[in-house]
């Protein structure tokens, strides 16, 4: 317990000097990126729009001046809670993501989850019956839909389950005719997009879970679990999944990123109003109002990501505990 | 001299050793023994510069030990070689037996090995009556091959025969294991040797083989030996004199 | 009547460009209220006939013979060798067969506590919760030790978890393979005493050590294994006083408290077991006939050997008087 | 209102359901949402019909416009109110010109409204606006919303349109009810939704799947469509052109004879039967033949004509060389013709004319690139382009093409420089006589078409994917830009079919 | 008799034949056929569009009539150098990094997994997007981008696994045994982390190509009418819908059938690095 403490109050330490760096970096990188923000917050019109009508919104939102004093000035007002006007919404920073935060956080949420529990199961299963048939259907399956843009994946389930069987609804928030948002509507609104961005997601979870699986099932200590004459599911998930889930901890907080990624390209495709869809828009639009506060959204999901990662490992591996994780 | 002075360890908040002292006399064989679960092993760990201890101090030939693990010295490290005891634990499971005998070897360099094949002589003039020949003179040939054949000839001694080499640990069984990492310990002839209950599963036979290879390696070399062993018989047979660690980390030294 | 019959019982491991004979021709019967305890020489195939017995081989061994497991609960005998997963896992292991493993501490799993895979043991074996303190405090465990994970377990503790776990099931059958390695003399004593009990409650003890002495103390019947075989079977004085099988002697006489020398010479390559006797090469008493393999005989199917020792303390008799005989 | 595709019948509900690729950026017409009518919510002073006449919406009739040309006065409808009630008047409309036109605002439109000096209210019905300099096209320009006076930029502010704004979920939709208190009458549909799924195969097929009522689809992607019952596909004709724009300082596309060959070897109608699935018409002008200003002359085949471009080059001295591609004093017919590497239309398209350039020994080398990289290379390289309005034809054109935007931003980028032109274009902004202006475009059209300033390819038709059956809706002429207008400006007046 | 069941050897040499086999016909096909037929990328055929597979063209063609089997070749080619060149990079990073961080340890450690997570605060998408933007696109670029960002995966699991192994007591007898600080990395600890390292390989060949489509489609990584795998995907989205199944199905299974192809491979590969399925095959 104290060692898991000591760690967060590290972390917590940490944190606020690598937010500070990776705001700087963004800053860094938007400046550096060729992108032409006036010309992206034109968007069509940036075409029949003079070049002094552009050079007029350079100098209203100040991004003429010094790299260093438009840093400042933004981080000033930052900390004083004002978070600026988002370029690409027209709209302040801090409405445009509490108008889609909860969005994202429940759909990747319930997508986390999902390809948690799924891909622990579905991994095992394939270690255990390896080489069958159910293994190569899964792995085979896994490796393939590494292999698929999950822009289809996602193109492939609305066709199936919203126009062959129109069991589902194809996309959006809610119904489009409908002018309230109804928890069941939004549940079955979000069936899709959440199993898909779960199944995109999945196959290094899986596939790491039946490799390290396969690895553990060769232990003496899977061997000495099986002589007591324990149940064959008690042997598989209490000893050889419970010491295999080193990796596959690890792989959480690590493909924190990749997530994103897949929150950002399943939003569009569904038409999901989250907050990872409007990153993309800020990125190449260089919106740095609004970057800036998605990527510290980011940054503190993968912190956060990673220290649970870490804690469950040091609770998951008591060998790693000893030695300590910073 | 192999010395560990007001050794303390914990774990957590759990003292485990509570100023506990051991020297180890060149040529000498030390016992040690005591109840189960005193600390006898986490003692040898500190004296084999493993384990840090909470405070105390170890010295190698009078040269203090200030470092520990990875961080301590080389040549200290391999000065002191420790058998563990428990052989499955102790190899890594992808090696073969014969690259686990050989491993300290490759790691020192072959430079190093021939000067420890030369510092030892006839490595494989053994008790165990094989007959096989040692090659006394080392740095000559290869480097290469003059490992390779060390690496037969002390795990004739041992008495592993030719076609366990081959295996992994998971193809052998335990004893043989065992006799593996003796061979593994002595292959870099070091000047002291802590044999943590090394001969608790083996068959009387092979337990009279192995103490006799260590005794025929400590009469040659004039290398230290401590023994740890809950076998008082064994130790009365073995040891010069037997330090008996106490419950609770209390060393009640009895020579 | 519960009763294990094994008879010719062979394992081979199949490896790269070799067979290795691990066990051959295995016969032996162990009954409730006995202990046999298993001697031999480190390699000779004693702990691969324990895991024989429940199924435990890895997949490049072949099992063949048979070991017929009759109980009297119902349920009719099971032959061991081949047997389903499903009827070894749910009827065999842990409730009628328990195994204490040679190496207790690989055959925990690492990333949890001692106490909670007791626990697990106990549960799933239909037995109270309270059972797990109580198997510890039979072998000598603090209970505060069973909180300890794996790694943090000393030696000795581990085996006692070891010793502790495999009476989860209370099996009537124990297959303890160097159950008192790392222990201290009192709980060596603790430990044989445990078993003894155990036969004496009508229960059976399969006991592998190097410890002689302790064998002679708990076990009723004492088999000498070398080089895959069983070479010498009988009861647990005899052998020891007076042993016929000369690699017997040998292995007797090797005790730190007797000469404490060991058997001259290497033990042979289980992958190339010669066509005779394979002691022959270590042996004294070799002659021709030793190219032939002896077969368990001799009147009371002790020995196997051509050139026993004499019954009588010390005095070797004729090898060839004794054939005759 | 989803109904099930199966489902064939008219809409039940009463709510009607479009889908766009592009999210509204506001619905602020000040900061630049729908000034070309079209809106929802907002009226303009004047209105375009589907024929593309001008009509009075918040004017009670036709400016008038002084002889100078520099004073253009409107006067009020009479009674109408805003959605929250107050009434109009020219405050609101003086109000909205000039925060639009307050650089402060940086409003994306104020450049369209660069000849307004200023706007005046001198009663309550009365709008005067003064300009810089006469500029015909004003007229055109008033269809921008009108919102109430003192209506802050954030936001949705009121306005007097058929529909009032409900809300916005944003990457989602916004929703609009009916205004049943409308000037020009209430809507039949009461709720108006629209949607947003930027991608077309996305929006194809929850189009398909029932979700949406009404969508605009490419022509490949809505063919599956055609055959569907109950769903009626409308082909509108635009002004919507894709042509390619050439450098004209560089040696080989600064050549005369090279753009001609081009032009000539270019199978336009190649490109509108495969690339556009049918659903446009071959382009060799930036008019399209619906719009009363296009000049007939300027046309062509819609085959390629090889022989006839070989001969432009022979001619002109480009010799094939011994790759095939021809060579002018030791230079190669060679250029690279970038195209926005996101759009899959202009890489097909630039494939395409590649593809029939080198039928003629001309080596063009097609480049994908981002915007970002393609505007430092515009003067370099040859672009592919789109643009087009179906409007006055002095919008964009005359940034295009006159020598006085050489080389600023995306006006005429390639430094096209012809002061005939020129003087024609700037004959026809000034002129408020519409025959003169008519005259002066005709002969701007023949000049850039003799110039090959351009190489037009084609002029899309857009597709609407409408599911029921409707009274109402009537094609007109697109623009390039088509948000809620195009099929959609009339929405208030669509009926279900008995 | 056994616990774990043993496959069937045949089965087994099956998947090894098919793997085998499948990686020979693409590798000649990807050697020999660009010799032989040249592909001229910019040209297209817009009369022969769309045709379903036939003898001229076994794969049919694509949407502007270009032959979809002589792209998907010339594709496999780009994508395929380009998938695994960043795979390989992105692999020996993150290997590295998590080896040093896990065995070294201490404020080494903390301050490379804080970097690592700084790395990982933009997605990779962005990032890709950042960094080839700021380079031209070219496939250098795009492994670069590719490879610089996706590391951080490998390290992460390089390092946990380091630090469950380093306390394990072989690890301590390797040291007690004089063994350098490299040396128990490179004989002790990478073999154990191969399994995973292998694995994280084959995985990442086909992320990166998807990578690159993103890019591309961006106009950030290749040019996107370049015949790559990629690109052909992207533009091969619509026939979901239009009905030309062929123009995606081909590079689909281009891509498909070496990743399996590869990972079958690396699946036989891993069994002989596991010393107890090794023994278990005898292999
Ligand atoms: N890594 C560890 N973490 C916590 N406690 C430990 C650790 N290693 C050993 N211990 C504890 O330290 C004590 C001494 O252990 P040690 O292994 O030194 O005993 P020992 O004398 O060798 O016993 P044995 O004869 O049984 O091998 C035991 O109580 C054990 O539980
Ligand atoms: N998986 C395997 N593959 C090949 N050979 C094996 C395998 N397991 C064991 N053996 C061999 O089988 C023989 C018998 O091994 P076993 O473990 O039964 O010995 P043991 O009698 O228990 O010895 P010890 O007293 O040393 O534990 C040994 O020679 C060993 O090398
Ligand atoms: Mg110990
Ligand atoms: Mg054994
Ligand atoms: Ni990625």
């Amino acid at each position: 317990m104290r060692v898991i403490l000591r760690m967060v109050a590290w972390r917590v330490a940490f944190a606020v000097p690598l937010l500070l760096i990776v705001t700087v970096g963004m800053f860094a990188l938007a400046k550096a990126s060729p992108f032409d923000p006036v010309r992206q917050y034109l968007g069509d019109r940036a075409m029949v729009t003079a070049p002094e009508v552009m050079e007029r919104i350079r100098e209203n939102w100040g991004i003429d001046r010094p790299v260093l004093e438009q840093f400042t000035a933004w981080l000033g007002n930052f900390l004083q809670g004002d978070y600026g006007e988002s370029r690409t919404f027209h709209r302040p920073v801090a409405e445009v993501i509490m108008d889609r935060l909860p969005w994202t956080l429940l759909a990747t949420g319930c997508a986390i989850v999902l390809m948690l529990v799924g891909s622990l199961i579905v991994g095992t299963i394939a270690a255990w019956r390896r080489d069958s048939w159910v293994d190569r259907v899964i792995s085979g399956g896994a490796f393939a839909n590494e292999s698929v843009p999950v822009f289809w994946l996602g193109l492939l389930a609305m066709w199936v389950f919203a126009v062959q069987l129109g069991w589902l609804p194809a996309g959006g928030l809610t119904d489009p005719a409908s002018t309230t948002v109804d928890p069941l509507d939004v549940a079955h609104h979000m069936v899709l997009p959440v199993l898909v961005l779960a199944v995109s997601q999945s196959s290094w979870l899986v596939l790491f879970v039946r490799e390290s699986v396969i690895g553990t099932l060769r232990e003496d200590y899977v061997i000495g679990a099986r002589a007591r004459g324990l149940r064959e599911r008690t042997v598989l998930v209490r000893h050889a999944l419970r010491s295999a889930l080193l990796p596959f901890l690890t792989l959480l907080g690590a493909r924190m990123p990749e997530l994103v990624t897949g929150a950002i390209l399943v939003e569009s495709v569904f038409s999901w109003p989250g907050v990872a869809s409007a990153s993309v828009q800020a990125a190449l639009a260089v919106d740095f109002p609004l970057l800036a506060v998605t990527t510290l959204l980011g940054t503190l999901a993968v912190l956060g990501g990673n220290l649970l990662a870490d804690i469950g490992y040091t609770i998951a591996d008591p060998r790693v505990r000893t030695l300590g994780v910073g | 001299m192999l010395e560990a002075r007001d050794i303390t360890v914990r774990y957590g908040s759990r003292t485990v050793l509570d100023r506990v002292s051991l020297t180890v006399e060149p040529g000498a064989v030390l016992g040690l023994g005591g109840p189960s679960g005193c600390g006898k092993s986490t003692l040898a760990r500190v004296m084999a510069m493993m384990l840090r201890p909470r405070s105390g101090s170890v010295a190698v030939d009078g040269r203090p030990v200030s470092r520990w693990r990875q961080r301590a010295p080389r040549e200290l490290r391999t000065r002191v070689a420790l058998i563990y005891q428990q052989p499955r634990l102790a190899v890594d499971p992808r090696l073969t037996l014969r690259e686990i005998v050989a491993e300290p070897l490759a790691a020192a360099g072959t430079a190093a090995a021939g000067t420890a094949a030369a510092g030892t002589g006839t490595a494989g003039t053994g008790t165990a009556g094989t007959g096989t020949a040692g090659t006394g003179t080392a740095g000559t040939g290869t480097a290469g091959t003059a490992d390779a054949e060390r690496v037969a000839a002390l795990a004739a001694e041992v008495g592993l025969t030719g076609d366990l080499l081959t295996r992994r640990p998971h193809e052998v069984s335990d004893g043989q294991l065992q006799r593996a990492c003796v061979a593994r310990a002595l292959i870099l002839s070091p000047g002291y040797l802590i044999c943590d209950e090394m001969t608790t599963m083996l068959d009387a036979s092979t337990q009279a083989h192995l103490v006799r290879v260590v005794n025929a390696y400590r009469e040659r070399t004039g290398a230290g030996v401590l023994a740890i062993s809950h076998d008082a018989v064994l130790l009365g047979r073995w040891a010069d004199g037997v330090a008996e660690l106490g419950q609770g980390g209390k060393a009640a030294v009895s020579v | 009547m519960n009763r294990l019959t094994v008879e010719n019982l062979s394992v081979s491991f199949r490896i790269p460009g070799a067979v290795v004979r691990a066990v051959s021709e295995a016969s032996f019967t162990v009954r409730p209220g006995r202990c046999l305890a298993l001697v031999g020489e480190s390699g000779c195939g004693k702990s691969v006939l324990a895991h024989a017995l429940l199924g435990l081989l890895p997949g490049n061994a072949e099992a063949s013979g048979s070991a017929v497991l009759s109980q009297s609960g119902g349920g009719g005998d099971v032959e061991l060798i081949g047997a389903s997963e499903r009827t070894l896992a749910g009827r065999v292991r842990g409730r009628a067969i328990g195994l204490i493993p040679q190496s207790p501490a690989t055959h925990l799993t690492p990333v949890r506590t001692a106490r909670a895979q007791m626990q697990e043991a106990v549960r799933e074996m239909g037995r109270p919760p309270g059972t797990a303190d109580e198997l510890a405090e039979k072998f000598g465990l603090s209970p505060a030790d069973l909180d300890k994970y794996p790694h943090e377990l000393s030696g000795g503790m581990a085996q006692r978890v070891a010793n502790a776990m495999a009476l989860a099931g209370d099996p009537w059958l124990l297959l303890a393979d160097e159950p008192t390695t790392g222990l201290d003399r009192d709980l060596v004593d603790r430990a044989m005493g445990a078993l003894r009990a155990l036969c004496d409650e009508g229960r059976a003890v399969l006991l592998i050590t190097h410890d002689l002495r302790a064998a002679e103390r708990v076990a009723d019947d004492l088999a000498v294994m070398y080089a895959s075989r069983i070479v010498e079977l009988g009861p647990v004085r005899e052998v020891l006083d007076r042993p016929r099988h000369p690699y017997s002697a040998g292995l007797v006489d090797a005790q730190p408290d007797r000469a404490f020398v060991p058997v001259p010479g290497m033990p042979p390559e289980l992958t190339a077991l010669p066509d005779g006797c394979a002691f022959a090469p270590r042996c004294g008493h070799r002659t021709d006939a030793c190219d032939v393999r002896p077969a368990r005989g001799g009147g009371d199917g002790r020995v196997a050997c051509h050139h026993p020792l004499a019954v009588q303390d010390g005095v070797q008799e004729d090898a060839k008087e004794d054939s005759r005989a | 209102a989803p109904t099930p595709p199966a489902g064939s019948a008219p809409q039940q509900d009463d709510t009607f359901v479009i889908a766009l690729s592009a999210e509204f950026e506001s619905l602020n017409p000040m900061l630049g949402y729908s000034p070309d009518g079209g809106s929802l919510i907002y009226d303009g002073l004047m209105s375009r019909a589907a024929d593309l006449s001008m009509q009075p919406a918040l004017a009670s009739a036709a400016p008038t416009t002084a002889e100078d040309g520099k004073t253009v006065t409107f006067t009020l409808r009479d009674g109408v109110k805003f959605h929250d009630g107050r009434p109009l008047t020219s405050a609101d409309v003086e109000y909205t010109y000039e925060t639009m036109l307050d650089p402060k605002s940086s409003s994306p439109i104020a450049g369209d409204y660069a000849a307004i000096k200023e706007v005046e209210a001198p009663d309550a019905t009365t709008v005067v606006f003064k300009l810089a300099y006469p500029y015909a096209p004003l007229v055109q320009r008033t269809t921008l919303g009108i919102v109430p006076k003192g209506s802050p930029l954030e936001g949705t502010p009121p306005g007097t349109g058929p529909y009032r704004f409900g809300a916005w979920t944003p990457g989602d939709k916004v929703t609009f009810s009916a205004n049943a208190e409308y000037w020009g009458g209430a809507p039949a549909i009461k709720n108006v939704v629209v949607a947003f799924a930027e991608d077309d195969n996305v929006r194809a097929t929850r189009m398909k799947a029932g979700e949406f009522d009404a969508t605009i689809l490419p022509p490949k992607v809505a063919a599956p469509f055609r055959t569907e019952t109950g769903v009626k596909v409308y082909d509108v004709a635009s002004a919507d052109y894709r042509g390619i724009m050439f450098p004209m300082k560089e040696p080989v596309t600064g050549d005369l004879a090279v753009r001609k060959a081009f032009s000539l070897a270019m199978d336009r109608q190649a490109m509108v039967d495969t690339i556009l699935a049918g659903a446009g018409v071959p382009a060799f002008g930036p008019l399209p033949t619906e719009s009363e200003w296009n000049n007939p002359e300027v046309t062509g085949a819609g085959a390629s004509d090889t022989a006839a471009a070989g001969k432009v080059l022979d001619e002109a001295g480009w010799k094939p060389g011994p790759d095939g591609v021809r060579v002018k004093d030791g230079k190669r017919a060679e250029f690279t013709l970038m195209y926005p590497a996101g759009d899959s239309l202009r890489k097909e398209l630039a494939l395409a004319a590649a593809s029939d350039a080198t039928k003629v020994g001309l080596d063009v080398k097609p480049a994908g690139l981002d915007w970002d990289a393609i505007e430092p290379r515009m003067s370099k390289d040859a672009l592919m382009m789109g643009w087009g309005s179906p409007f006055d034809p002095d919008y964009i054109n005359y940034e295009l093409f006159h020598s006085k935007y050489a080389g600023k931003g995306y006006f005429n980028p390639g430094l096209y420089d012809n002061p005939k032109v020129d003087e024609a274009l700037d004959k026809a902004r000034e002129s408020g006589d519409k025959a003169t202006r008519k005259a002066a475009y005709a002969e701007f059209q023949k000049l850039i078409f003799d110039d090959h300033t351009w190489s037009f390819l084609v002029f899309l038709k857009h597709v609407y994917v409408v599911r029921g059956d409707w009274v109402g809706p009537t094609p007109g002429v697109d623009a390039h830009e088509h948000a809620t207008g195009g099929l959609f400006r009339d929405l208030h007046t669509w009926k279900p079919a008995a | 008799m056994t616990s774990v069941a043993l496959p069937q050897a045949g089965r087994r040499r099956r998947s090894l034949v098919f793997a085998v086999a499948t990686l020979v016909v693409l590798g000649l096909a990807v050697l020999l056929v660009p010799p032989i037929v040249q592909l001229d990328e910019r040209i297209v055929d817009l009369r022969s569009a769309g045709l379903p597979p036939s003898l001229s063209h076994p794969l049919g063609t694509d949407e502007v009539g270009r032959d979809v089997l002589l792209r998907s070749i010339y594709g496999l080619r780009v994508s395929f150098t380009v998938g695994m060149v960043a795979s390989l990079v992105s692999i020996t990073i993150g290997g590295l990094v998590g080896l040093v961080a896990g065995s070294v340890g201490g404020t080494v450690d903390r301050v490379l997994m804080r970097v690592l997570d700084g790395f990982n605060s933009i997605p990779h998408l962005l990032l890709g997007i950042f960094i080839v933007a700021m380079f031209s696109p070219s496939p250098v670029a795009v492994v670069v981008s590719v490879g610089v960002t996706h590391w951080t995966t490998t390290a992460r699991i390089v390092r946990s696994e380091v630090l469950s192994l380093r306390s394990r007591p072989f690890i301590e007898a390797a040291i007690s045994g004089g063994a350098s600080r490299a040396r128990v990395l490179r004989r002790h600890l990478l073999p154990h982390l191969f399994p995973h390292l292998i694995l994280a390989t084959v995985l990442m060949i086909p992320h990166a190509i998807w990578h690159e489509t993103a890019l591309s489609f961006l106009g950030l990584g290749l040019p996107p009418h370049m015949a790559s795998l990629g690109n052909m995907i992207s533009d091969g989205q619509r026939s979901l819908l239009t009905g030309d199944w062929w123009a995606s199905l081909a590079p689909g299974l281009f891509i498909v059938l070496p990743t399996l192809a590869v990972a079958l491979l690396a699946n036989h590969l891993r069994d002989r690095l596991n010393p107890r399925r090794r023994s278990e095959l005898s292999l």
